[in-house]
Formats: structure tokens, C-alpha cells, sequence
């Protein structure tokens, strides 16, 4: 443990990844991520690592696969306008299984909406902003300490499943400051690297987990990364069904089969609850408070929250709702992990849904009203 | 303190300021070839200092980035 | 003492995120209580009314946001008028007479505090808001005194320390005057 | 010319002044050079549309009776070769910041000079981001300061005229703040010209710029301005060394080339008179 | 009614938009939609409209939203790639209310995939690509006919909800010939324009719908659209949290609140069908043989086929899960409409699932397999 | 020079031979002379990065034995300078259609010129979209035909080489195919320069722009390149009407500048002694 | 006929979809009968193997894949090779024996058509696919002769019409006699 | 046919056509000075119709777009 700091958020997200040992950040300006920016413009050349300023996000999301590809654990971050943007290269590194980080500093509306304010609009975005067929890792903090958790646990994934990670915080957590004493170091893990002779190296040829190993560009593995689906030499296979088909599984697979890896919730006075909340990140805070009052009040709630979005929790949902009196759906959005709520519960419990879109989170007691109404 | 002046071109010339619109940046006070304008201590806004100074070269209307001078000329003096 | 909310506001400029800081680090670091810190950004903080509330409590502090404000920092008008009507009844509004010159009409104990004016007399006036963090020392019995200082000289940027911790102090004194006044 | 109160009366949005910007900041003083060129120029304001970008200088327009759309970060040229192509009876001009045109908007920016379509491009390049507080732009000089260079920028500027020229431009010129009369008269020539006409001015944000390089004063700034401009015709003479860290304002190219929009229109009318026969 | 002509799927999709009243396209070439551009290169001049090959996706959608600003009935078209890379403008089409519709001619695999076979992998982007909260409209042809009226369709929809539209086909249905005869002319629906005094135009002052009457640039009607929360004049208001939430509300409501208008089903066979197949697009084509054999066998199977896919129809998926013994839901995507229907069905009936993804739409005897199964 | 027997067994993976280029196509003789270029400089083959965009150009890597990634349409000089600036000791060539550079690609190109980063920037010129089907490209000359310009280009092309130029680029040259012992020259001069090196070859598509424009014959195709050229010494002296329709080809620019990456190394190597002091 | 599926292939340029269109034309508009027509598409089509799928029926033709191809016409050895497994047992091959000359094992009705030298006695060598289109007439008893001369006549660019349709008489020329020749 | 020729500098210059790769582009046909090869009527593809024509001036090899001609030197004739 170092001594206690008072951490900003975007800060401690800063430290976490360096933690991870993130050695590589390209990004682009944009509230409410620009400190995360700033942080690793003047933080990385001292620890030897790289930082560069792109000229775009698309150009940023490019250079964060360029350094990885080169052996880098890289990292970008930005806001929804540039998240968007990003959304053609995330595609890429999820089919030539590159490692990476993206960080969405989320803010309030569409477009460039509400550029200072707070919001969890962007949550169904992280699983399907890309086109086609694709897994999804997304982890959510929900204060200081967790930007600096989520960041080294999103490097890590990032690593073990050879996919891009969003770590999805918001301008709330991001600005925020609280006393957090980040540990001396963390466990990190590594990209698989081939160990076998170079001659017989087959990048896309996974292992039981269904990972291929991963070399570093200019390491002498000879190795052929390509936006097309690709045979497990990586070489392009465009008209080939069973090729493709088999690569598609694959990637999907390769994560959902290993979600309970990646699954990370939190769960309070879940054990008798009758009504339970179900929240995640800035909104989360306000309905763990809005559990206690309920509880001090006789009422039994309780919170789930997932701290790992995608993969979604469907066990602890399920479970769930299999007891629950009704669940209630606090988001910073007008019903987007409802959807998912919903269909995991199934019928099983009634889900109601409390969303404020105003650019503040909410508060405690208007959690606390719509529990009181379902209890 | 008079707000105008009559300039070589037998013009008379208004200086008009809005305080309102003001922010006190400084540039007429340190930029008017003629010396014209001064800074309110307090708050930094402009005033007019000496008018009858105005040599009429225009810029202060042009660069004030607030929109609060505008210079008034009558034409038929 | 469960949940204590200070607000710290002014316009931009005049450090009251810096202040707001400083107070935060002296409860959560040097005092060990639970803290959250958050700000106003964007545009508003530049020039226009900008605020900083720290939530302290002994327990963590789940929502961040103000409920029932406790303290009130008001280095400006402004800040003064869009923000006292969140004070809890027995709330405590400290302010620079210098540029508030209108108190809310409601009931509040309200404790005029020259910041600026004794600022500039120690030659800083950039210090208004070491100033004003020595009356919250002094009138809000939220943290020691101790605590801030060592908070003030731990945040100073190089070479500001001193002159940082003499604003401080001048604000303590001048407040305890004030307090052995009112009480 | 407009007297301010008179620019101010017949193409200002009143009720929303004061602006925003900064005390001593640019973006004011470029606006009404554009307002006062475009009056000179006697256009209508119903038939003159703005497109800004995102960034201080992105909100020129909202002061300004005009149509004004306000695009997305880097995108105005892209809004504006729409606006154009359908409409052509409008007259457009973008106006972005050093980030909005040269970073993100880079390529929209060097496309719209390829095509030659008939627009003005003006942009406000005070060297850095302003609007995200003070990241360094494509046209931070080398060696200067922001807060993502806080020990100085290691990355060479663009010079954006010659890249306006290099991507075929037919109308390129820049001035500055200080040079505020020629600034007005190369906007007129700019909007007045067929084709795609690029205006680039150097401009002032004492708040990050000024900040992080230590020339906080807008005064101060505007006379760096001052003492650092040597015109076109007197560059010429010049070797690069006596270049270094000069402003160099006025024109550097008027030329007619074939415009896109209009060979456009003459693509429609061979049709049309296809179809006559 | 013209003579019948044998048609490409792109080429009906090209002439209903013309015939709806498309006059202005920009584009960028990509397999398989570049027909469509091409088509629009060659038959705009002659119509008077307006046709540019922009430097990129990202152009041509800025260009789409310009032209549209001054008036125009606007297009673009392209696959998955260039889609991901238009979501950033859609966004600010969605949040200034400029109508357009989007072509995304749906082709296999992430990234660059296996470009010119068809997919179904890009339905839940067309919801869920642009980040922040959004109406979605889209709708799915699944053949050369429907191409040509679900296009008419687009245009229109766009422009009574001025909101962008997206129209999903794939590389199947826009490669396929089939006979069709265009209609003389079409039903056309032009945005609402101000009728009132100049002075008193309130341009983003919504209609008892919720939908503000639009001006053309140049017009005279003064008009000030903005990327970022505004008011009912156009005009940032990004820190103030009531106009930012009437904002978001706004423009999700006015598109949920008259799904039904935009719901566009086709059934067959459902009147007593136990095994209710769920399908759209080219995948429908083998659902519905599918559904004919299983009838010919004596199994109660039918067909419902969302031609518009978004606002989701569920009330026409909760009749169904209603009163059916089982739901399968057969996709050219790994399960992306599934987890809609599931949340629909909301455990009334089994949802079962069907995917094809290896760039072949299912043979009509596997869809059949899977029914059998069920029944 | 390697022979090609030689040039297959060392650098090719002749397992994927034939290539899927067209007869006649020049994208398969330019991927052999880049080759040997590398060869001459004597490069090892592990330390050889190339990157590929998206186009019929974007297919040499896949029969190289060099490590290769094909990016996304556009994006090759983005992934390039992760690559580059991450593990400076690669040798990091670009090789990009007109269309991939040119088009979508055009704001790396030119912030990657900017900022004089020492890769390499091969564009393979074909004017016109080879891999979609001969749609007209940002350097299709004005008049000739595409398939979304049947009756010839409205829009006026870039010529890259001067883009380059006004962005900044420190190395900047233009081969054709026919050329093709110059082109092998040129890329091995642009490969040892230190900073940002572009070279454009005037390639062929007898496929696409050749059919659209009647002349579909590769060697016809080839002919021409012979007979358009002019160098570059030789071009000073002609007039913009004498150069129309002219290919100018050699060396434009080879000038040192601060180079990015080890500007950045520069600035890890202070901290570090920092720390150590 | 519920549903007749026809495949005409062979290598890029020989035109085999331009004569599947003309052959989807002759079904679909000139008999008024149900027809879906796709073809392999991308790089495939210069220069390698290419094939263009004609499903006529007199329902709709919902499934527009080949479950049991009817027809084949194979102008290339690779085409034959790859194809002719899908033909159903009395299914037609015809192929082009200057190109096709190994036939499949599997027994089937196999026709030698010389499209090319007959196309090339014509004069015009690039015409072979009318030839072809010529002995589907004959051969297939799919569309009438009479429609698919329409259709071809439609379907020419400028100036070809003649040549197709003289290529086409003569490949119906041709194949009648071997139809007789067969029957 | 001789598939190989003495060259000025006296090296033994053997030409290889490797027709599998060939694909009958004709650039070797048309464009070798000394009109060294020739194409068959059928496929289209090079083939060598008089080396001893040769001149070496190495192009044919460079300009190949499909690597189907590789000349060998022998330097120690
Ligand atoms: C896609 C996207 N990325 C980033 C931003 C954040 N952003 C807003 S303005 C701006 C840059 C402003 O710099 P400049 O264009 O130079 O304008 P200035 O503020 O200096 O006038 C940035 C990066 C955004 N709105 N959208
Ligand atoms: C984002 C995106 N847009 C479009 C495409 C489709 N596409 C593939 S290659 C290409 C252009 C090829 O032209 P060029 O770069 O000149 O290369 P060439 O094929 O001529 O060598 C295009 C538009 C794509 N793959 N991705
Ligand atoms: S230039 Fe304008 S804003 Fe600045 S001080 Fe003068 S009057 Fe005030
Ligand atoms: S017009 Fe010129 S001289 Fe007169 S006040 Fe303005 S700046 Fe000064
Ligand atoms: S930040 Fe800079 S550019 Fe923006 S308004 Fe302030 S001074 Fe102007
Ligand atoms: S289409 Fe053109 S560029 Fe592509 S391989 Fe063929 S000839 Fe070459
Ligand atoms: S150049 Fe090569 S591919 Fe072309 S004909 Fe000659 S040997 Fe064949
Ligand atoms: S080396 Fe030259 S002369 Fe000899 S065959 Fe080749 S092209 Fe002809
Ligand atoms: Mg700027
Ligand atoms: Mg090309």
C-alpha cells in the first residue's frame, strides 16, 4: 500500500493501467476524458513508455493496434463523440485479436449532447457498436478506487482474452476525488507469446481456451494480423463458409464460453431482499444509499451491481429474479440494461425501470420512491 | 469628460462603450496608438480616459473582441 | 457526526476548487474520515460561478451530490445568491463582504469573512481562498485547524507554502475573533 | 463600414451577448471582420449560410443572424460541400479552429481544396485546443507549451496554407487579429472568389496558449502578432532561417480553375438538353 | 404500374428512393452497396438532384446532413465498415432532427469480414451504434420488390419523424434479380415546414406529435441546428439539466410513442401456428419454404417477419409468444434479435434459436430441422 | 540484384502464388521492387514491418514473408506509427492504394507527414478504386472515366506528391512501373531516409481504369507512363500548360528534419536522467 | 414445373451472367413466369470461376439458393469439376467440349456444345454465351425459344443485337440436331 | 530453343518462364527491346521465342507483374 492520495478519478484510472503496465496511449481531446490524456502525455515518457497525441480518434484507435501488435499493452480513451468514431478499428482489433483498452468517459445525450454532464447512455453501445458478429468486455467503476481496479482488471482481461476492453466511466466518477491508497504493485497478466519454434508458429490457431498465441511484431514469429476473416495462418479467406464460420464462433466463444472469468459484481443485502435494484457505476451510489434508508425503513431491497457489464451477468440476474419480488432497473439512461434485465428475468419477477437523463445521477430518495412503490 | 471628437476628416466622431459587454481584456487600453481608453482598477473594464485624443485610426472598434466599443461618426458636421 | 456537506463557490479564478481540495485532503488524509470531492467544469469555469462541495461523513459517502448543505463558502455574489438557499436551517454561510453585499432573506448564521481585503493585506491577494479556508477552521467545527494547515502546506505549489499558510492563519484569527464574537 | 452598433443591430443576436469567449480572446474580433466583410460585400443575410465547428471558435455563428449549422467535431467542411452541391445559390463559409480543420478535419478540409468547391474556409488558429483546455493543435509550434506537451511539443506544426496550396486551393491568404483591416479585405476576396478559398488567422488565446508559454496579455499577444508578420511579397526575399517564427500574412494565392459545383450544374444541363432533343 | 423489368435488388433499392423523391446521394464505394452508388452517380444528373463521391464514410454522411439542411431528400449507402464509421453524424442527425436515410447493405464477420457475402450482423448496430440515447427506425427488405417499396418507405418515414433511417438490406437481397414493375409513382411524405410569420419560427418547437417544423436553409426562416443539448431554439444549453432531459425524452418519444405507425409485419400462416418462425431479410426467404414444407407435413408452423425491425414490434411478438407452443427466431447473426424477442416473450412460450453465419443464408431444410424439433 | 528465382525463394511465401492481381495489373511488380530495395539495403527480413491498407495494394504483403498488417481502408499510417513509435527499431513501410492514401486515408497521410515520422509511405497510383470495381479516385484526372464518372471526373485530382510537400513530408518522390529500375532506386532511398518518406508510382489497372478509359492493354498502359513522363529537373522548366498530362517522376524533397520518434526519445532520455541524476 | 433451378457458368468474361440474366429475362418477363437470379460476385469474377443461378417456378421463389440443380452449362473444365455434383440425377449438363473435357463419373445427360468455335465461325469469338443461351433453348425445355430470342434481342447493348442473336440461332440450331441426334 | 544467351559482359544469361504464374498479360511480349518473346494463340501466355535476341537490359524481369520470368546469370562463364 503507498499512502493515501486524494484521487480524481480519471487519475486513479491513470495509475491503474499504468499499474497494469499499460506502456502505450494514442488519444484525442474530448471532455470528460481529457485528464486521462493529459495524465498519460506526462506520465508515460518517464516510465519509458509512449505517448501520442493522434489526429483523430480513428487515428488514435489505429496507433493503439499498431503498438500492440508491436508487443505494447496500449490504451485509449475518449468520450462518446470519439468513441464512435473509434467503432471501424475496435472492429478490427476484435477480428485480428488484438489486446487493447478503450476507455468511454461517458457524458450526457446523443451527439455531443451534454459534453460536461454525466450519463450511462453509452452502456449498449460498448457491446454493439461495432457491425457485425462480436464479443463484448465492459467494466464499469463506480468510485475512485474502482478506476484504478477496473483499469488494471481491464488491461488484464485485455491480455487473457486477446479482445478489446472498454472500461466504461462516467463524468461523475471521473471528476470526483476520494482517498484512495492504490497498492504498491498488482498482478497483471500477459498476452499468451508463442514458444514454440518460429517454423511452427500458427498465429490463429487457438488453444483449448480458444486463444491463439500472440507475438510481437518484429520478434521473428512471422505473422500476418487481417481485417478480413482469415484462415489460422491469418491469411484472408473471404469466400470460404466454414472459414468464416468457424472464426466467428470462435471469437464470440472465446469470451461468452469464459464469462464467469470475466463476471464481477457486487451484491449488497441481497440474502432476504425482496425488491432489488439492480444498478451499476455513479447511478450505483445513490441506490446503495437508497437501499440502506430503505432497509433502516423496514423495507427489504437490496443492490446487485455489476461492476463487469458485458459479458452480462445472466446468472446473478437469474438468480435473482427467481426470488425477488420485483426488480428495479436505476440507470442513467432511458432503459438500456433494462432490456437485458428483462430478458434474463423472463417473467420470473415483475422489472421496473428508473431513469434520470438530466445529466446528474440521481438521488438517493427518488430510488428510494419507486422501492417503496414495488415493496 | 466629453465622448467625442472631431477628427481630421472634420467627422465627428462618438466613441460609444458598453460596459456591460466589456471583459476587461486590455487590448483598446494597451493597443490604442492614441491612448484613449483606461482600466478601471476594480474591475478591469475599459473607460475613456482622454477622447479628445482619438486619432481616428479605427482600430479599437475592430479588435474589441466583446463588441463593446463602437465608434459613431456624423457625417455632416 | 454522519454526513457533513460544504460547498465552496465563487467565480472562477478566485481557487475555490483548490480550496475545496485542500479541505477535502485535511478531512480524508490528515483526519482519515470519508470523503468525495467533486466540482463544477466545463465553460462555468471559466470566469462565471464555479463551485466545489466536499461531503465528509464518518462512514462512506455513497451519493456525492449536496442534499442539505452544512457549509457555505460564498467568494461572490453570484455564488452567493444561486447557492444559499441550499443551506440546511442551521447552516453556516461564510462570505467576502467585498463582493456579497446582498444575504439571503432567510434565517441563516451568516459570517462575513474579508477575505480578499485581508488577502491583499499580506500582499497575495490570490490567497483570498487560504483566507477563507482559515474561517472554516475556525467556525465550522468540521476539521482542527491542524489539519488544514498541514492540508494548505502539503498542496501549495512550490514557493507558495508560506505566503499560502500566513493567508490561512490570518483568516483562522480573524474568524475565531468573529466566533468569540457572535458566541 | 459598420459601426459596431450597427453590425451589431442588423446581423447580431443580442439578447445572447455578452459571448463566451475568454476576456481578450480572438474568436469576437475575427467574427465581426466577417460580418463586416460580408456587409461590404452586400449579401443577403438569408443567403449566406455558416457552418461552424466544435471548438471555441465553433461558436462564431451562435452570436449571428444567420443560417448556422453547427456541426460535429472536424465535419464542417463535409456539412458545407452538402449545403453547397443542393443549394449553390448559397454562399457558404465554414469557420473552425486549428483543431477542428487541421486535426480531426484534416482530410474533409483537403478534399474540399481538391474539388475546388466554391466555399470559404476560414480558420481561426490560435495553436492550440481551446475549448478542451489547452491540448496542443497541429499547429503548435515546436518547442511550445500545452498540457499535453508541458515541456514543449515534439511534433513539427503544419503550415496550413501550404497545405491548402498543396492540396490544390485556389484561393489561400492569412492574416492575423492585429492585422485587422487586411483581415477583413482577404475575407472579402475570399468569399467574393469562385472556388475554394482558404483564410487562416493567427489568433490569441491568452487563456491556455498565453498560459502555458508565458505571454498571458492579449495586448501582448496581438503585438507578437504584430512584430512577427512579414507580408507575402517581403517573405519572398527571405531564406528559411529569417522565416523562423515568422507570421507570414497576405495573400499566397487568387487563381481560376474549374470550380466542382458548377461543373456539376454543366453535367446537369448536357442531360437536360439531351433529354430537350 | 410500369413493364415489368428484371431488377437487382440495389437497382429497385435506387429507384424507389428516386421515386420517393431522393435527390441528393453521397457516398463511398463499398462491397456490396457500391451498385447503389453507382446507380445514384448515373441517374441523379439527369433528374436534376445531386450526386458526390465524398473522400470517405464519415464525408459522405456530413454531405448527406448538409443537404439536407437546405432541403433535400438525402441518402447514403454502404456496409458494415463504412457504417460504423457514419454512426458519429448519425448521432447529430438524430439530436438536429435533419432526416436521411442510411443504406447499410449487410455483408459477413466483423471488420472487413467476408465482404461480399451477406450477413445479418448488423441489427442491433442500427439500433445501438451511435452512442447516447436515440430513437432507432429500420426496416429489412427480402426482396428485389421490397428493396424498392421498403426504400420508398425510408424516405418517408424520415421525413415524418425527421430522424435518420436506416435500411437494412444484404449482400443477397441487393445482388438477387427478381421481376418486379415498378409503380408510376409513389406516395411521398415531405417534412414539416414552417408555415408562420418568419419572426415567430420556433425551430425546434415540437408539433402536437413532437416533431418541430423544419426550414430549409436559405429559406429566410432563421435556424441555428447544434450537435449539443438545445433549446427550442436551436441554442446550446449544455449545463442546463431540464432542457438537456426534455431534449432526450423528446426525441425517443417521438419515435416509440408512434411505433405503431412505423410497425410494418408480414404474417403467414400464423392464424394457428404453434412453431411461429421469427425472421426478416433474405434469412425470411427460407424461414417462409421452411414454414410451407412443415405445413405440407402436417406441422402448425408460421412465419412472422418484422419488415420494419426497429422500434422492435412487440406487441406483435407478445400476441404471438402468447398462444404459441415455442418461438424460433432463425438470423444470419449469432442471436442478435433473439435476446428482443426473449425479452418480449418474457418466458410466455420456449424461444429457440437459429443462426447462420458463415455467409450463406440457411437452407430452407435447416430451418425445417429445427421446427420439427419443437413441434 | 536478386534475381527472381532468388527474390521467391528469400522474401515470398511462394505457396500463395499466382496472385490474385489481374494480367497486367502493376501492383505485383512494384511489391518486387520494393523488395528488392530492401534487399540492396540489406535489411533484415524480421525487422521489416509492413503494414498494408485495404485495395487491390493492399494485397502485397500477403505473399511476403515479412510481418504484415492489413488495417482497416485507410487507417494503414495510423496503425504504422503505433507500430513505429512503440518499438522505433522496426523498419516500418506503408504500402496504400490512391484511394486508401488519397481518400480515407488522407488525414494520416498528412499528420504523418507533419510530423515527420521515419516511416515509409508507398502509394500504389492507379487512379481509381481497383479492389470496388473502378469507381473514380481522388486522382482520377479531370474528364477521364469511372464508373461513378461515366461521362468523365467533374472534380479536379490531388497530386500527391505535392500534398506531401505542403504537409511537410522530408522525402517525397515519384516512380511509374515502367520506370521500374528508377522506382527501385527511389524506394531504397526513401527506406534510408531518416523522417517521413512518401513515393507514388504511377501504377496500371488495365482492368477497371483502363477499360473505362480505351486503353486496356497493360503494355499500352505501360507505354504511356514511358511517354508521359518527364523527370523532375526537366519539369522545372516547362509551364503548367506544357506539364498537363504530364507524369513528373524523381525526387522532389530529401531534406532533414527533427523526426519525430527519436524527438520522443529524446524526451524519455532527459527523464530518464533526471531520475538518475 | 414447380421449380426449375439453372446454372450457367464458367470463367470471368465469358459472359455466363449476362446470358443467366437473358435466360431470367426469357422466364420472367417474356413468359410471365416466377424467376430469381444471383450470381458469385467480388474477385471471383475476373478471371476465376464464376457462376450465375437461374431458379424458375411458377409459385414464388422464396429460396433463392440451388437445393437440386436441373441445369448445368459449364464453359470452363474448373466450372464443370466444381458444379456438376449438384445437378440431380436427370439433370442436364451442357458444357463446351473445347474447354470441359473431362465429364463427371456420376451418369448424367451430358450435351457437347461447341459454343466457342461456333461463336468464332460467326466471327464473334466473345458470343459463345449465346450460343449456349441457344442450345438451353433447345435442349432444356425451360423457356420457349421464341422468348429467349426476345430476351436476347432486349438485353444486347447497341449494335450487338444482330451477332447475339445470329450465335444464339445457331448454338438452337445446333443442339436441335443433337437433340435428335440423342432422342 | 535455346533458353539461354551470352551477354555483353560475358555472363551466360538463362531465361526462366515459370507459365504457371504466367498470366498472358503481354507486357513481356510488347515491351522486351529485342522482341524476345512470343504469345500462344490459346492461353495468351509467354513463352520464348528467341533468346538469342536478348540484349540483357533486365527489364522483363523487374516489369513481370506475376513473377513468371526470373533471369539467371552464370558469372563464371
Ligand atoms: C469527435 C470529437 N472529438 C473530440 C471532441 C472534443 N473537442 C471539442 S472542441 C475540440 C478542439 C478544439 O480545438 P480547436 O479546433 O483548435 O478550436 P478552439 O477551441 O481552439 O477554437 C475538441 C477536441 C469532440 N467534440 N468531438
Ligand atoms: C471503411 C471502408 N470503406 C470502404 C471499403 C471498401 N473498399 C475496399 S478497397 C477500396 C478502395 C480501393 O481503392 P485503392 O485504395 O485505390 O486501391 P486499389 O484497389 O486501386 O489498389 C474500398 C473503397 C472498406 N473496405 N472499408
Ligand atoms: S477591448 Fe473591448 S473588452 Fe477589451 S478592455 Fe477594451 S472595451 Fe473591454
Ligand atoms: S479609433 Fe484609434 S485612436 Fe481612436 S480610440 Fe480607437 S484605437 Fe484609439
Ligand atoms: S479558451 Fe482560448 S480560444 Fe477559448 S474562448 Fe478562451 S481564450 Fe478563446
Ligand atoms: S482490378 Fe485493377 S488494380 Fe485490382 S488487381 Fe485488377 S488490374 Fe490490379
Ligand atoms: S509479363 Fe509475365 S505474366 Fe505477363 S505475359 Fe510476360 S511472363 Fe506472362
Ligand atoms: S532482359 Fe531485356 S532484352 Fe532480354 S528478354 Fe528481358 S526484356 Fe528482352
Ligand atoms: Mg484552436
Ligand atoms: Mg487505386
Amino acid at each position: 500500500m503507498t499512502t493515501p492520495r486524494l484521487l480524481q478519478g480519471n487519475e486513479a484510472l491513470v495509475e491503474g493501467a499504468l499499474a497494469a503496465g499499460v506502456r502505450f496511449f494514442a488519444g484525442y481531446p474530448i471532455t470528460p476524458a481529457t485528464e486521462i490524456l493529459e495524465l498519460m502525455a506526462r506520465k508515460l515518457p518517464r516510465l519509458g513508455g509512449k505517448f501520442i497525441q493522434m489526429e483523430d480518434e480513428l487515428g488514435s484507435m489505429g496507433a493503439v493496434i499498431g503498438a500492440s501488435v508491436a508487443g505494447a499493452k496500449a490504451m485509449t480513451a475518449s468520450s462518446g463523440p470519439g468513441i464512435s468514431l473509434k467503432q471501424e478499428n475496435i472492429g478490427f482489433a476484435i477480428i485480428a485479436e488484438i489486446p487493447c483498452v478503450v476507455v468511454n468517459v461517458m457524458r450526457g445525450g446523443p451527439s455531443t449532447g451534454m459534453p460536461t454532464l454525466p450519463s450511462q447512455m453509452d452502456v449498449m453501445q460498448a457491446k454493439w457498436g461495432a457491425h457485425g458478429d462480436h464479443p463484448a468486455i465492459a467494466l464499469a467503476p463506480w468510485s475512485v478506487e474502482e478506476c484504478f481496479t477496473t483499469a488494471v482488471r481491464a488491461v488484464n482481461l485485455a491480455e487473457r482474452f486477446r479482445t478489446p476492453v472498454t472500461l466504461l466511466s462516467d463524468a461523475e466518477i471521473a471528476h470526483m476525488r476520494e482517498v484512495y491508497a492504490p497498492p504498491e504493485s498488482v498482478e497483471t497478466i500477459d498476452r499468451p507469446r508463442p514458444n514454440c519454434p518460429r517454423e511452427e508458429y500458427v498465429p490463429y490457431r487457438p488453444d483449448e481456451r480458444g486463444i491463439p498465441a500472440m507475438a510481437d511484431f518484429g520478434s521473428g514469429y512471422r505473422w500476418h494480423p487481417d481485417s478480413n476473416c482469415h484462415d489460422e495462418y491469418g491469411f484472408p479467406a473471404t469466400n470460404n463458409h466454414a472459414v468464416g464460420d468457424k472464426l466467428v464462433r470462435r471469437l464470440v466463444g472465446k469470451v461468452n464460453d469464459y464469462a464467469e472469468e470475466i463476471h464481477w459484481l457486487s451484491e449488497e443485502r441481497l440474502e432476504d431482499a425482496e425488491i432489488v435494484v439492480f444498478a451499476f457505476g455513479s447511478v450505483a451510489r445513490s441506490a446503495s444509499e437508497a437501499v440502506d434508508v430503505a432497509r433502516s425503513q423496514g423495507i427489504k431491497a437490496g443492490l446487485l451491481r455489476p461492476i463487469s457489464i458485458w459479458p452480462f451477468p445472466d446468472p446473478a440476474v437469474a438468480k435473482v429474479a427467481a426470488r425477488a419480488k420485483a426488480i428495479l432497473v436505476a440507470e442513467g439512461n432511458l432503459g438500456q440494461l433494462l432490456g437485458e434485465v428483462q430478458r434474463v428475468a423472463a417473467g420470473r419477477c415483475p422489472v421496473a425501470h428508473f431513469s434520470r437523463v438530466d445529466g446528474l445521477i440521481p438521488r438517493p430518495e427518488q430510488i428510494l420512491a419507486r422501492i417503496k412503490e414495488l415493496a | 469628460m466629453p465622448d467625442s471628437v472631431v477628427t481630421r476628416k472634420g467627422q465627428r466622431l462618438r466613441i460609444l462603450l458598453t460596459p456591460r459587454y466589456c471583459k476587461g481584456c486590455g487590448i483598446c487600453v494597451e493597443l490604442c496608438p492614441a491612448k484613449v481608453f483606461g482600466s478601471e482598477p476594480a474591475t478591469g473594464k475599459a473607460y475613456l480616459a482622454a477622447v479628445e485624443r482619438c486619432v481616428d485610426c479605427g482600430l479599437c472598434e475592430l479588435w474589441c473582441p466583446d463588441y463593446a466599443i463602437s465608434l459613431e461618426r456624423e457625417a455632416n458636421l | 457526526m454522519k454526513r457533513y456537506e460544504a460547498r465552496l463557490s465563487g467565480l472562477g479564478g478566485q481557487g475555490v476548487i483548490l480550496a475545496g481540495i485542500i479541505l477535502a485532503e485535511a478531512a480524508g488524509i490528515h483526519e482519515g474520515r470519508q470523503v468525495v470531492q467533486t466540482q463544477s467544469y466545463g465553460p462555468e469555469s471559466r470566469g462565471s460561478a464555479c463551485k466545489c462541495d466536499v461531503i465528509i461523513g464518518d462512514e462512506p459517502v455513497k451519493y456525492p451530490g449536496v442534499y442539505r448543505l452544512n457549509l457555505l463558502v460564498a467568494l461572490s455574489q453570484d455564488a452567493c445568491d444561486k447557492y444559499a438557499r441550499d443551506l440546511v436551517p442551521d447552516g453556516l454561510l461564510i462570505y467576502d463582504p467585498l463582493y456579497v453585499k446582498n444575504l439571503p432573506e432567510r434565517p441563516l448564521r451568516a459570517c462575513a469573512v474579508k477575505a480578499t481585503e485581508t488577502a491583499e493585506g499580506l500582499g497575495r491577494k490570490i490567497a483570498a481562498n487560504m483566507v477563507a479556508l482559515g474561517a472554516v477552521a475556525a467556525l465550522a467545527g468540521l476539521v482542527s485547524a491542524d489539519s488544514l494547515a498541514r492540508a494548505v502546506a502539503a498542496r501549495s505549489p512550490r514557493g507558495t507554502a508560506e505566503g499560502n499558510l500566513a493567508a490561512f492563519r490570518a483568516g483562522l484569527a480573524a474568524a475565531r475573533e468573529l466566533r468569540s464574537a457572535i458566541s | 463600414m459598420l459601426s459596431t452598433a450597427q453590425m451589431l443591430e442588423k446581423y447580431y443576436l443580442v439578447d445572447k451577448l455578452p459571448n463566451i469567449w475568454c476576456a481578450g480572446c480572438g474568436d469576437g474580433a475575427i467574427a465581426a471582420a466577417l460580418v463586416r466583410a460580408v456587409d461590404e460585400l452586400g449579401i443577403d443575410k438569408n443567403s449566406l449560410t455558416q457552418v461552424n465547428g466544435i471548438g471555441c471558435s465553433g461558436r462564431v455563428g451562435a452570436y449571428q443572424d444567420f443560417d448556422v449549422i453547427k456541426g460535429t467535431h472536424g465535419r464542417a467542411l463535409a456539412f458545407a460541400t452538402g449545403i453547397k452541391l443542393f443549394k449553390p445559390e448559397l454562399t457558404v463559409v465554414a469557420i473552425m479552429g486549428d483543431g477542428d480543420c487541421g486535426a480531426i478535419g484534416g482530410n474533409h478540409f483537403i478534399h474540399a481544396a481538391r474539388r475546388n468547391i466554391d466555399l470559404t474556409a476560414l480558420v481561426i488558429n490560435n495553436r492550440i485546443y481551446g475549448m478542451t483546455g489547452g491540448q496542443s493543435s497541429p499547429t503548435t509550434p515546436f518547442g511550445d507549451r500545452a498540457s499535453t506537451a508541458l515541456t514543449g511539443s515534439v511534433e513539427r506544426p503544419f503550415d496550413l496554407c501550404q497545405l491548402a496550396i498543396g492540396a490544390g486551393a485556389t484561393y489561400v491568404a492569412r492574416g492575423t487579429v492585429y492585422h485587422i483591416k487586411q483581415l477583413q479585405r482577404l475575407l472579402k476576396n475570399a468569399i467574393a472568389h469562385k472556388g475554394f478559398s482558404f483564410v487562416e488567422v493567427v489568433s490569441q488565446c491568452p487563456i491556455y496558449y498565453g498560459r502555458y508559454n508565458d505571454e498571458a496579455s492579449p495586448a501582448a499577444m496581438l503585438r507578437w502578432q504584430k512584430e512577427s508578420a512579414v507580408s507575402v511579397t517581403a517573405a519572398q526575399g527571405l531564406s528559411p532561417e529569417e522565416l523562423q517564427g515568422k507570421i507570414v500574412i497576405g495573400e499566397f494565392v487568387a487563381k481560376d480553375e474549374p470550380e466542382f459545383v458548377s461543373e456539376y450544374q454543366a453535367l446537369i444541363d448536357r442531360y437536360g438538353q439531351e433529354a430537350a432533343e
